[in-house]
């Protein structure tokens, strides 16, 4: 199976520029399917990225969220060859995790 | 009405005037170049290459979110599904490279075309699910999920190759499948009354409720696409028969002859225009 | 294409969103150690409440226990007309010193709060991700800076719905 | 656009028509049930079948099958007149449809 979580980590002179895209249906729970029942609520809540045993960005996610969800930030350092690991959770208890290397 | 086709058939039986006959068929090639002749001229700004972005090629401010939404695209993970169910063997240990030219990489742009010994258009999907059937496998359901999967692939590895739809001349079927498309295009149905060329031949670039309509032009490029109203992949399938729907009109079967003659037409159209897929769209 | 939606061919509008350019703004020295600590106690706890309210003020009385005041140090950027709402790139960057977190809500969303953001030290205060609209509405960047809260608005057209039917 | 304001108008015209009847039986139901059918069978092999037709044949038969036969009826007759609206539309359009192309 492969991972649900895509990530692309390039470092640049001294910052480190995180892309990352979920797979994840991110229902919003006022969604009603086919037959007129509501979607529960299915969601990520929390992202973690960690580099060098430190997290350098937490994020915290409600239903408004899109699906598949997508976030970018940066972060002072990180080189090529570091491993960048995100932890995702969702709100029925899900997870996944993965390490990229930052490229 | 009688008089006229009386004269017609004079006209025919007397030999030297039958170019006037003939004026009124098809000629593929006369067709695509007033297609994209119309297009360009319709559109001054839009390079012709550009029509394959839909209507991203259109309009600024979509084209702005397109491009960040491209940085890490939508299709993302049905390309790498597709890509893996491509080099998955089969139960008997072929693959999809055993059915296709070239080992299926970088062929997108020839399809459809028209099989000489079957008398129909093969489309992409079509040739996916033969592969399929042909091997023993369950063929994959025509409008979403792995069929959008594997053709995202397919299509991936053509990118930047132009269109090159073929209507052989030495068949005449083919350009009867090639007509009976351009009609299916042109004729309006639904109880909206809207043919295919109502929206994204006299409308391109316009608002219909929302959305900003995709013109005719390069519209298969793309395919098969992520899109946002959808919340996920669609093939051409997908695409046309929610066309139909949304002109209230009932569907016809995926890959139904009917469509195929309309992607056979369509594809001709855009020949010479880069394959775009997978693509994402509003 | 969308002339007229039969109820049963209705397909969610979720979808996905892109992102957006960040602005390289920050300067901070990094400290590790200091960062380590706050981030573990943070991420413990998703703020269900927040996620619940319905009022902005409401939310960041929630989240943060305080109010914001508009900054133009807050830079929000986001489209003008949603190409859909299950698909809306928003972006947020400032110059803002010591930034701890960056929240993003939309009015109105049945919930205010979309996403919150946590910024150790070290990590710039910038962030793009792509979020749900239900329709037209103020879209509210919160940042917070040395224990103040800031923020900057912009309305967002949505033509096309994200909360689905 | 004018040919689809009149077919439309048409239809509504028919349905106007015909739920001047009342009282209904099992029989005249069944009866316009099948007229209905026959022209949206033939809508289909001109392959141009409405999605409205279908939506009132559904209604029919469900209100037949709570012994509405008043409505019944009444639905079957308006699912016959947008199918034969639909196939007023194929015959025309087989002949206006060269008008569109473009040149």
């Amino acid at each position: 199976m492969a991972s649900t979580i895509r990530v692309r980590a390039i470092a640049g002179a001294d910052t480190t520029e995180v892309q990352a895209l979920v797979q994840h249906p991110m229902d919003s729970g006022f969604v009603k399917n086919a037959k007129g029942e509501i979607i529960p609520a299915h969601h990520i809540e929390t992202v973690q990225f960690e580099t060098g045993g430190k997290t350098v960005f937490t994020a915290l996610w409600g239903p408004a969220v899109s699906k598949d969800p997508f976030v970018k930030f940066s972060f002072k350092g990180g080189k090529k060859g570091d491993d960048l690991k995100i932890t995702w959770v969702d709100n029925k208890g899900a997870t996944d995790t993965t390490t990229a290397k930052i490229m | 009405m009688r008089g006229l086709a009386l004269l017609v058939a004079l006209g025919m039986l007397a030999g030297p005037q039958l170019a006037r006959a003939e004026a009124t068929k098809s000629s593929p090639e006369k067709d695509m170049k007033a297609f994209q002749a119309y297009f360009t001229h319709k559109f001054p700004k839009v390079p012709l290459k550009d029509f394959v972005n839909g209507p991203y090629s259109m309009n600024e401010g979509l084209r702005k979110q397109w491009i960040e939404k491209e940085t890490f695209p939508p299709y993302d993970f049905a390309l790498d599904h597709g890509k893996e169910l491509f080099n998955k063997p089969f139960k008997n240990g072929k693959t999809f490279a055993d059915c296709f030219p070239n080992k299926g990489i970088g062929i997108r742009q020839n399809y459809p075309y028209f099989d000489d010994k079957t008398n129909e258009v093969i489309t992409l999907e079509v040739a996916v699910n033969q592969c399929l059937e042909k091997n023993g496998e369950k063929p994959y359901n025509y409008m979403k999920d792995d069929m959008a999967a594997v053709t995202a692939y397919m299509a991936f590895t053509s990118r930047g190759k132009p269109f090159n739809i073929k209507v052989p001349k030495n068949n005449p079927k083919a350009l009867e499948a090639y007509e009976k498309g351009k009609q299916y295009f042109y004729q309006r149905r639904g109880q909206f009354n809207f043919s295919c060329a109502s929206c994204h031949v006299q409308e391109p670039g316009e608002h219909i409720r929302a959305e900003v309509l995709a013109p005719a032009l390069g519209i298969l490029n793309a395919m098969p696409i992520y899109r946002s109203e959808w919340g996920g992949m669609g093939t051409i399938s997908r695409r046309f028969t929610s066309c139909n729907s949304q002109v209230r009109g009932v569907p016809l079967k995926p890959q139904d002859p009917e469509y195929r003659n309309v992607e056979y037409y369509l594809s001709y159209m855009a020949n010479g225009l880069p394959i775009s897929g997978p693509g994402a769209r509003p | 294409m969308f002339i007229a939606k039969l109820p049963d061919l209705r397909t969610s509008r979720r979808g996905l969103l892109k992102g957006a350019a960040l602005a390289t703004v920050l300067g901070a020295s990094l400290n590790v150690m200091r960062s380590v600590a706050a981030f573990a106690a943070d991420a413990a706890g998703w703020p269900a409440e927040a996620f619940k309210l319905k009022s902005q003020d409401d939310t960041l009385k929630a989240l943060y226990g305080k109010t914001a005041e508009a900054s133009d140090k807050v830079k929000l950027d986001a489209p003008e007309i949603a190409e859909n709402g299950a698909v809306v790139p928003i972006s947020v960057s400032t110059t803002l010193p010591k930034v701890t977190s960056i929240s993003l809500m939309v009015a109105e969303n049945p919930n205010a709060l979309a996403a919150s953001y946590k910024i150790p030290e070290g990590t710039l205060p910038a962030v793009s991700n792509r979020l749900k609209m239900a329709k037209t509405s103020k879209v509210i960047a919160v940042v917070e800076s040395d224990g103040k809260l800031y923020s900057a608005s912009k309305e967002v057209k949505v033509t096309v719905g994200g909360c689905g039917g | 656009m004018r040919i689809m304001t009149s077919i439309v108008a048409g239809a509504a015209v028919l349905m106007a028509l015909t739920s001047a009847h009342a009282a209904e039986t099992a029989d005249t139901f069944k009866a316009a049930y099948e007229k209905a059918e026959a022209a949206n069978k033939k809508a289909g092999e001109l392959r141009n079948q409405w999605t409205t037709t279908d939506k009132a044949l559904k209604a029919a038969k469900k209100a037949a099958d709570e012994g509405n036969f008043d409505v019944a009826t009444k639905q079957a007759k308006q699912a016959e007149a947008l199918a034969n609206a639909s196939i007023a539309q194929t015959k025309q359009e087989e002949k206006l449809w060269p008008d569109a192309v473009i040149r």
